[in-house]
Parts: structure tokens; C-alpha cells; sequence
């Protein structure tokens, strides 16, 4: 299927990739919160999607396998988003979560 | 129509059995016509000897308007019911009026405990009244409610109050009532809580101003579960 | 059963016991192994029903076949009857069944494309019954905590006092899961790439697209329930604190992720209802489905919208109300999509030329009761009367009246019409009749008086309704007297099914190849089919599977494999 | 589209939910909990590093092996697998020590939140490392005598799929601190 991806071409992927990684383990060494999350997920954004595209194929793969693929990130943002007003907030409309440590005691 | 089933005593009780009635009667047309037109289609159209069936597919022009043209009327009802459940419940649920009275409701297996405020009518001093099953509140009055669960959790449920609200161990949530009426009546949990939890009852008791102040004096004096859980 | 499938193989060379049927991996026969490991599930559910039903008609009694049910195992009954209805009756039969022995015969290929997975599929499924049932009879007893397991109930032994029991629950949960994504996985693909020569999209009969399109909700909605069981696992037995608010867990969490899955996996079920249902109406209607490609865009549509409006189950357990409304928002829409597909579904029926045979019954019963669940549903829907309604027995008799139509009344339609296909014999119709109009009458006089008890305030899974003062009225128990009897009606109804159902076997009039004139490719085959499906030779399709009462022909279908 | 790749990606669907759900809880946790920082700052980046480098590699021979299935080269193909097997037995290797040192240190799954997800995590991709080489061994022992070559490339898109899912938890468990 990939006659047009060669062997050096995975390769040099496969290079870019560890430069990639090397950069995403220097990055936070700088100790800056912006530059470690760019560093660290942008990068790793950058990394899943080479692979997903030269190593899986997926450039070369019918159309609706990067839908399904896309529908399916889709949804865990969905759920993301659904869920992080109760799971991340602290506290919310008329809600409020207890500190930790106060609630650690609390079994009959 | 739940009247007649049990009281509506809180100040916004009949405005969910209003929106209960309107949900009614706008489901109820449809559920009728939607009926009533199923069994006539069903009797009419019975097979009889040397007829067959008419060759529709819903493609022909003339019926065009029957593919889309009921859904859409669906879809006013719909927006009408949610312009109704949204007004309703922010009013219980989002904007809790000021309180008259807070009292704290903690839930845990199996029973109910009851912070109420004692004389000076502020919570957290020494005076506070804690009941255990047996909720005491004053008719006429906004109460905003403290609610927390020691355990697993359990759902503060006052049917004549139409008012529920899950208690999640590690969160306090508020939620608010006035009753418009006095007596004594069920609390339930209504959130399965384990073994006990079908008998996790309490009871509520609505007073008036005078006997809710008579219950306040009485149990002030000397009262032994305040002291249990200090 | 032996008979049957002894039948199902009379051309076919000899196997062994055990290569017939422990280790067949011929789809019709996966497909009967799922069929009768749900129908006994469904004996199981329904014996449930009626001990914890009998214990609230009259608190304390000692029940017959059962004894006593103390408040534990009231707890485990009604948890276990929910969990056993719609993950061993619903899913296996009205998905794994149906679909295991429709989707091939229907596309015209002789067994699914990767039929060891599908036989991987099953013993999965079987082992995960045997965990599930073994938990009765471990030390602490089968779990209790609802068949939504809200942690920190389920997740500690100490609260719910089931240490054993809770975790084989889960267990048994997720083997299911696994079970089901592996047989979703071959439903798909064989419905992707083993058609009949000549089958476009909208030439797969509607039951196929159906329960395509479950099995892809399913997969795509179950994937955080499945992380969310194996952390729950964790908290039980690892001593990890996922849903532990003591260390920083979050039990709301847990409902997020069992509702994500949760409600789609109505419509998981409702679906392949909907087209057993659609293909039972128009054969018997002689009618081509009114708006057909509505049809399965609205079910595409609902499988969309199924995915935004899980937290609606959630309105008054902690989630923030400003989510709520948004939820309710949503909720509300997906009534336009399922009204639409009922529509359509009575348009079938105009001008048609209607045979009340049993399955045509059952069919229409389907509709019928439908349509009073979901408008219920709209009461749960809108946050405002849910807030009265939720954990209700109003609930309770909602969900009754969608789940009985969809794994009881749908699964006899599909039953009926299909048997003379899986077994080369006729059921007795006088039979089937009867058995209708059992089932169908106290399934109503059942849960009418549960909605009321529901608007009277009556909360759920509560064992003996005597110590809440304003429920223990005389009328109110009257009521329940009066739905345990129905149920008792309902439940002695179902043995006049079974004597049918396996006496036909033996005894019925042979079928013959098509009895109801009907249009799709598994009709064109012998009944039973034989290993192979289509002896060799495999049909090419030339048109849609609903060509019924074409004008200027002589005769009223019009197969899909019949050359112009 | 072959059936056997089309089912390989339905899998990959249902997997990316899977470890979607657990990663968009973990998140949300962790954003959360400002005190989960520090505990993640015991991880061993380096390990973790290595085990990224690891998995790329193994993914290259995977894809390598692909290739030369594709040309029909039978033995190579199965060589190369056999190189991603290794890589995936170093990284397992790296794993149990990494996971001996921490839990002699007393960072157990039990601790606390952040090392109930670290251990949940890495275990689930962990048990996919596993179920992937084992059936790697089936497909490198076809390739060997030439059969079922076309299952070179089913059986590499799961592997990718697992390195994609790494190349995530990686800097989620051990680079954000």
C-alpha cells in the first residue's frame, strides 16, 4: 500500500520523531509552565500524529477510518468537557467539595 | 392532578405540579392522536380478499409533507417544554432566595442527622439543636439547606416539598425551601445507600411560628444528642 | 434444543457433540447458543421480579421457591434483575442473536467474516454469566448497590457489605463488555464487506443498518465505563482511592462515566428493536416502510444525539445545575428523531394490507406501548419535574414501559417471525395469540399502578414501604397487591411461549423456504439454512428488501434476488 | 478496505476510548490537585524517556516489517518483528525496574491519586504491550514460512497504536510536574 513511503523515508521519520522526543524531555528542564505544556503536548500531538499518518498509514487509508478516528477523539472531548464542571471546578452553582483532609476521617 | 396524591407544601410545589400538568396535557395530545390514528390505521387497512396494498414510499411529492411535517410540530413543543423546565428550575435549583434560617442535613448509613440553629437562630454555636430522623422546621420561613453525607450517597427527598437533591460524600450542597403548610411527613432517602436503606425514613414537622419556638425551648434544655456530637 | 439444532445440521456432515455445539463457530449456531443462554437469563430476571415483587405486595411473607428476602437480598434481587435484563436478556438476544443469524443470511454470505472471534465472543459472554450468577452463593452475597453501582457504595466492602459479591459483579460486567465489543466488531465489518453481490447501502434490510449502528454506539460509548470499571476494580480490591473523597476521588465521576455509556446503551437496544420491529410491520403490512432513508437517518441521529444527553440522569445527583440545563436542552431535542421514526412507522401501515399473525402483533404491541414510554421519558427529561420524579417509581414504570417493549415484546416479534427460519417449522398461532394477550394486558395492569404510585412519591429499592408512614396507606399497598398479581398473570402466561416454542419444534407444519412472502435473502435459502447458508451458490441482489405490492405484478413481493 | 485492517481499526476505535476515558479522568484530577505536581516529580524522567525511545524504535522495525512483507519478503519481515518484540521486552524490562525502585520507595498504587493513576495507566498499556508482542510471536512465526503475510500489517497498526498511546502518557505522567 505505501510503495510511495520508502525505507529511507520511515527513517527519517523515525529521526525527526527522536528529536521530537529529545525536545519534549529538554523542554521542562527550563522550568516554565508555558514552555513545558507547548514542549510537552504540543510535541506529543505532533509525535501521535507522524505516526499515526506515516507509520499506520493512515494518509493512504480509505477516508472514514480518520472520521471514525476523529469522531471517536471527538467524543472523549465531549465527555471531557461534560464532566470537568464537576470533576475539575473545586466548587460550583450552590455546590462546594469539602477540603480533603477535613473529609479523610468520615467513616462511621 | 398529584394533589390529590399527596400535599404540595413548599413555596415552589405548585409550580412543578404546574409544569407536570402542562408536560401532561402536551404529551397527552399527542400520545391520543398518535394512538387513536395507529388502531384506526390498524382496523381500517385490514387485508380483505382480491385488494392489496397501495404502492407508497413516502418519495411521492404528495406525500412529501407527511416525512418532515409532524416532527416539526414536535420540535415547538419541545422548545415550549424546555422554555418551562429551565425557568422552574433555575428558580429551585440556581437562584436560592436569602435565608431566613440555614440548618446543616447530613446523610449517613442509615439515618438522618438535623443541625437546626438553636434560640439565637445562627448555626455553629453552642445552642444548635441536632435531631437524628426528625427534621423541625418553621412554616412561611426561607430555610437554606447544608447538605452532606458522611458515607456512600444517599438523596435528601421531601415529596410534599417536591424537593430532591442527591448528598455526595466530600461535597456541601445548598439548596433552599419554604413551606407553605404545617403537619409532619416523610423524608426518604432516594438514592440506594446499602442495607438500611429502605428503612432510612424521617419525618418532617412543619410548624407554626408559636410551636416551632415551643420546640425550640423545649429541646434547648439539656439536650444530650448536642453534646453526643460535639 | 437438540432437536432444533439437529435440524439445523440434518445436511450437513456429521461433527461431534462438542464441534456442534460447545465449539461450532457457525454463526447460526452462536447465534442459538446466545438466543437460549438469554432466554434463560430472562427466566432468571423474571424469577427475580417475582420474589422481590411478592415481598412488597406482602412484606415479610415467605415467599414460595424463594423464602424470606431479607433487606440484603432484596437489595441484590432488584440490582441483579436490572443488570440480568439488560446486559444478558436485551443485549445477547436482541443484538448477538438476532444479529449473529440475520446479518449473513440477510446479506447473502455464508457465515461472518471472522467466525473464530465470533465463538470467542460467546464463551466470553457465557463465562461472564456463570461469574454473574456464582455471586448469589459466595459469603456476603451477591452485590447490592443498584445496577448503576454508584461508588462509595460499591467501591468499599464496609458500605455495602458485599466484598465478594460487588466484585464478581463487576467482573461479570466487563467480560460482557469485552464479549460484546468483540462480536460488535465482526457485525460491522462482515456488514461493511461480505455483501451480497449488488447491495448497495440502502439495499441492507433495516434491522441489519440497526444493529450496525448499535454495535458502533456501543463501542464508541462503553470505552470510559470500561477504564471507569477497571478503576473501580482497583478501589475495591487494590485499596486505590479513585471515587474515595477522603483522598482525593470523586464518586460523581464514576456517574459521568457509567451514564456516558449508560444512556446510550438505551438506544444500544432500542435499535435493533426498531428494526426487527420495522421488518416484521412491513411484511405484514405489505407495505415498502414509509421514508425509509429517514428512517435510518433519523436512528443515525438518535445514535448522535445519544451521546449529549447522558447527564439527564444525573440532574439531582450533584452535578452542577447550570450543566443540568444544557443536559435538559439536549434531552429534549432527541424526541424529535424517535418521534420521526414513529411516525414513519404508523405511515407504514397506511393503505397497507394488514395480517394480524402473531408476529405482526407483537410488532404493533411494540409501537403501541413505545409511545407511552417515551412520552413519559419527557417528564425525566425536563429538570424541573424530574426533580419530583427522579428515583421514583415514576422512573421505575417509564423505563418498564420502554424496556418491556424493546426486550420482551420486541424480542417476540423477532422470535415468532423468525422461527420458522431457525427451525423449518410453524408455530402454533392459536398459541401464539393467547400468549400475546397474556403478556401484553398484564404488562400493562402491571406498571399503570406503579406510575401512580410514582406520582404519589413512592421512591425506589425500598424493601417493605411499611416504615415511611404517608406510603404505608392501605390504598397505596392495594396497588401493589394489585401489580404483583398482574405479574404472577405474566409470568404463568409465559410457560403457554415455551410449550410452543419447543413442541413446535418437533411437531409444527414444516415452514418451507419463504411462509410469509417476504422479500429478503435469508427467506430465499432452506429453513433451517444449511452449514453454508446458501448451499454454494450465492444470491446477487438487484433491489431494495421491500418491494412489497408493486403495481403490474402478479404477485404482491418481489424477492431481492430475483433477476428483473 | 481489507476486512482484517478494517477490524483493526474498529479495535483502535474502541481502544482510543478506552484509554481516552481513563486519560480525560486523570486530567481532570490532576488539574484538580495542585499537590499531584510534586508527586509526579519522583517519576524517573529518563526511564521514561528511554521507554518513549524504546517504542519509536520498535515502532520503525514494526513498519519496516510491514514493508518488507509487502515486497513479499517473508523472512525479513519476520526478523524485523522480532526486533519490535525485543524492543517491547526492553520496555517492559525498564518498566519493572523502574516500577521494584518505586515501590521501595513507597510510592504504591495505594498512595495516593497520582500513583493510582500512574500504576492504572502504565499498567493497561503495559497489558497491551504484552497481548501485542505475544501475538507478534504468532505473526513473525507465519512470516517466517512466508504465510498470512498481509497480518504483518494488522498486527503493526495495533503496535503503532500502543506507541501512540505511550507518546501520550508519557508527558502526562512524568514530564508535567
Amino acid at each position: 500500500m505505501s510503495e510511495q513511503a520508502g525505507h529511507t523515508s520511515y527513517v527519517k521519520i523515525w529521526a525527526i520523531l527522536l528529536v521530537l522526543l529529545g525536545v519534549s524531555i529538554a523542554g521542562p528542564t527550563l522550568e516554565i509552565q508555558v514552555v513545558t505544556v507547548i514542549t510537552a503536548f504540543g510535541i506529543a500531538l505532533v509525535k501521535a500524529y507522524m505516526v499515526a499518518k506515516h507509520f499506520m498509514h493512515l494518509n493512504v487509508q480509505p477516508r472514514y477510518v480518520a472520521y471514525v478516528i476523529c469522531t471517536c477523539l471527538t467524543l472523549m472531548v465531549v465527555f471531557w468537557a461534560g464532566t470537568a464542571v464537576d470533576i475539575y471546578k473545586q466548587e460550583g452553582t450552590n455546590w462546594a467539595k469539602l477540603d480533603v483532609p477535613a473529609q479523610s476521617s468520615t467513616t462511621h | 392532578m398529584i394533589e390529590s396524591l399527596i400535599p404540595a407544601l413548599s413555596s415552589y410545589a405548585r409550580q412543578i405540579d404546574f409544569l407536570i400538568t402542562e408536560v401532561t396535557v402536551i404529551v397527552g395530545v399527542w400520545l391520543v392522536a398518535a394512538e387513536a390514528l395507529f388502531f384506526y390505521f390498524i382496523f381500517k387497512y385490514r387485508a380483505r380478499e382480491g385488494h392489496r396494498a397501495d404502492y407508497i414510499t413516502g418519495d411521492e411529492p404528495r406525500m412529501r409533507k407527511w416525512l418532515i411535517g409532524p416532527v416539526l410540530v414536535v420540535f415547538v413543543c419541545d422548545i415550549f417544554l424546555i422554555v418551562g423546565a429551565l425557568k422552574t428550575w433555575s428558580h429551585i435549583k440556581i437562584e436560592l432566595p436569602p435565608p431566613a434560617v440555614v440548618i446543616k442535613v447530613i446523610g449517613q448509613q442509615w439515618a438522618w442527622t438535623f443541625i437546626h440553629p438553636g434560640a439565637d437562630g445562627r448555626l455553629d454555636t453552642a445552642d444548635d439543636i441536632v435531631t437524628v430522623d426528625e427534621l423541625h422546621v418553621e412554616v412561611d420561613k426561607v430555610y437554606h439547606f447544608q447538605l452532606e453525607s458522611r458515607d456512600v450517597v444517599h438523596s435528601f427527598s421531601v415529596p410534599v416539598f417536591r424537593l430532591k437533591q442527591d448528598a455526595i460524600p466530600g461535597r456541601t450542597i445548598t439548596g433552599w425551601f419554604k413551606a407553605i403548610g404545617t403537619g409532619s411527613y416523610d423524608i426518604q432517602c432516594a438514592e440506594i445507600c446499602g442495607l438500611g436503606h429502605g428503612v432510612m425514613a424521617a419525618r418532617i414537622v412543619i410548624g407554626s411560628a408559636e410551636q416551632h419556638a415551643a420546640w425550640i425551648d423545649a429541646s434547648s434544655a439539656g439536650n444530650t444528642l448536642t453534646a453526643m456530637y460535639e | 434444543m437438540s432437536e432444533a439444532t439437529a435440524a439445523a445440521h440434518e445436511d450437513h456432515h456429521e461433527m461431534s457433540f462438542w464441534a456442534k455445539y460447545i465449539f461450532s463457530t457457525d454463526h447460526k449456531m452462536i447465534a442459538k447458543q446466545y438466543l437460549f443462554t438469554g432466554l434463560a437469563m430472562a427466566l432468571v430476571g423474571g424469577f427475580f421480579a417475582y420474589c422481590f415483587r411478592m415481598q412488597l405486595a406482602f412484606p415479610g411473607m415467605d415467599v414460595p421457591l424463594y423464602g424470606i428476602v431479607s433487606a440484603g437480598e432484596y437489595n441484590a434481587l432488584v440490582t441483579n434483575h436490572g443488570t440480568i435484563m439488560i446486559f444478558w436478556v436485551a443485549m445477547p438476544v436482541l443484538i448477538a442473536a438476532f444479529g449473529n443469524f440475520l446479518i449473513p443470511l440477510m446479506l447473502g454470505c455464508d457465515d461472518m467474516v471472522f467466525p473464530r472471534v465470533n465463538r470467542l465472543s460467546f464463551q466470553l459472554f457465557f463465562l461472564s454469566t456463570i461469574v454473574l450468577l456464582a455471586a448469589f452463593f459466595v459469603p456476603g452475597g451477591a452485590f447490592g448497590g443498584a445496577w448503576t453501582a454508584y461508588p462509595p457504595l460499591s467501591a468499599k466492602a464496609e458500605y455495602s457489605l458485599t466484598p465478594i459479591g460487588s466484585s464478581m459483579w463487576l467482573v461479570a460486567v466487563a467480560l460482557e463488555f469485552v464479549a460484546f465489543l468483540l462480536g460488535g466488531i465482526n457485525f460491522i465489518t462482515t456488514t461493511m464487506n461480505a455483501r451480497a453481490q449488488g447491495m448497495k447501502a440502502f439495499d441492507i434490510p433495516v434491522v441489519v443498518w440497526m444493529i450496525v449502528m448499535a454495535s458502533i454506539i456501543f463501542m464508541l460509548s462503553v470505552g470510559p465505563l470500561v477504564a471507569g470499571a477497571i478503576m473501580l476494580l482497583f478501589d475495591q480490591l487494590l485499596g486505590t482511592g479513585f471515587y474515595d473523597p477522603g483522598r482525593g476521588g470523586d464518586p460523581v465521576l464514576w456517574q459521568h462515566m457509567f451514564w456516558f455509556f449508560g444512556h446510550p446503551e438505551v438506544y444500544v437496544v432500542l435499535l435493533p428493536a426498531l428494526g426487527i420491529t420495522l421488518e416484521v410491520m412491513s411484511v405484514f403490512a405489505r407495505k415498502k416502510p414509509f421514508g425509509l432513508r429517514i428512517i435510518i437517518y433519523s436512528a443515525m441521529g438518535v445514535g448522535v444525539l445519544s451521546f449529549v444527553v447522558w447527564a439527564h440522569h444525573q440532574f439531582i445527583s450533584g452535578i452542577d445545575p447550570r450543566m443540568a440545563n444544557i443536559f435538559t436542552i439536549t434531552t429534549l431535542l432527541i424526541s424529535v428523531p424517535v418521534a420521526e421514526m414513529i411516525f414513519l412507522f404508523m405511515a407504514t401501515l397506511y393503505r397497507g394490507s394488514i395480517t394480524l399473525s402473531t408476529p405482526m402483533l407483537w410488532a404493533l404491541a411494540f409501537v403501541a406501548e413505545f409511545m407511552i414510554g417515551g412520552v413519559t421519558g419527557i417528564y425525566l427529561g425536563d429538570n424541573a419535574s424530574d426533580i419530583y420524579f427522579h428515583d421514583s417509581y415514576f422512573v421505575l414504570a417509564h423505563f418498564h414501559y420502554t424496556f418491556f417493549p424493546i426486550s420482551i415484546i420486541a424480542v417476540f416479534a423477532g422470535l415468532t417471525f423468525w422461527y420458522p427460519k431457525m427451525f423449518g417449522k410453524m408455530m402454533n398461532e392459536t398459541l401464539g395469540k393467547i400468549h400475546f394477550w397474556g403478556t401484553v394486558i398484564p404488562f400493562n395492569l402491571i406498571f399503570i399502578p406503579l406510575f401512580v404510585l410514582g406520582i404519589g412519591g413512592q421512591h425506589r429499592r425500598i424493601f417493605n414501604y411499611q416504615h415511611f408512614t404517608d406510603l404505608s396507606s392501605a390504598s397505596f399497598q392495594d396497588l401493589r397487591v394489585f401489580a404483583t398479581i398482574a405479574m404472577l398473570v405474566l409470568l404463568g402466561f409465559q410457560f403457554v411461549f415455551i410449550y410452543n416454542y419447543l413442541v413446535s419444534m418437533k411437531k409444527g407444519p414444516a415452514a418451507g423456504k419463504n411462509p410469509w412472502r417476504s422479500n429478503t435473502l435469508e427467506w430465499t435459502t432452506e429453513s433451517p439454512p444449511p452449514h453454508g447458508n446458501f448451499g454454494g451458490v450465492f444470491p446477487t441482489v438487484y433491489r431494495g428488501p421491500y418491494e412489497y405490492s408493486v403495481p403490474d405484478r402478479e404477485s404482491d413481493y418481489w424477492p431481492q434476488d430475483l433477476p428483473d | 478496505m481489507a476486512t482484517g485492517q478494517l477490524a483493526v481499526w474498529w479495535v483502535v476505535a474502541s481502544e482510543i476510548v478506552i484509554f481516552g476515558g481513563l486519560l480525560a479522568a486523570y486530567i481532570e484530577y490532576r488539574m484538580s490537585h495542585v499537590e499531584w505536581a510534586g508527586y509526579a516529580a519522583h517519576t524517573n524522567v529518563w526511564a521514561g524517556g528511554f521507554n518513549t525511545f524504546v517504542l519509536l524504535t520498535s515502532s520503525l522495525a514494526a513498519v519496516l516489517a510491514h514493508q518488507a512483507a509487502e515486497s513479499g519478503n517473508g523472512r525479513k519481515a519476520a526478523k524485523l518483528l522480532g526486533l519490535t518484540i525485543v524492543g517491547a521486552l526492553v520496555f517492559l524490562t525498564v518498566k519493572a525496574f523502574e516500577w521494584t525502585a518505586e515501590i521501595q520507595a513507597g510510592y504504591t498504587i495505594s498512595s495516593n491519586g497520582f500513583w493510582a493513576f500512574y500504576y492504572t495507566a502504565a499498567g493497561i498499556h503495559a497489558a497491551h504491550v504484552i497481548a501485542g508482542a505475544i501475538i507478534m510471536g504468532f505473526v513473525a512465526r507465519d512470516a517466517l514460512a512466508g504465510r498470512e503475510l498481509h497480518r504483518v500489517e494488522l498486527i503493526g497498526i495495533y503496535w503503532h497504536f500502543v506507541d501512540i498511546v505511550w507518546i501520550f502518557l508519557f508527558p502526562l505522567l512524568y514530564i508535567a510536574k
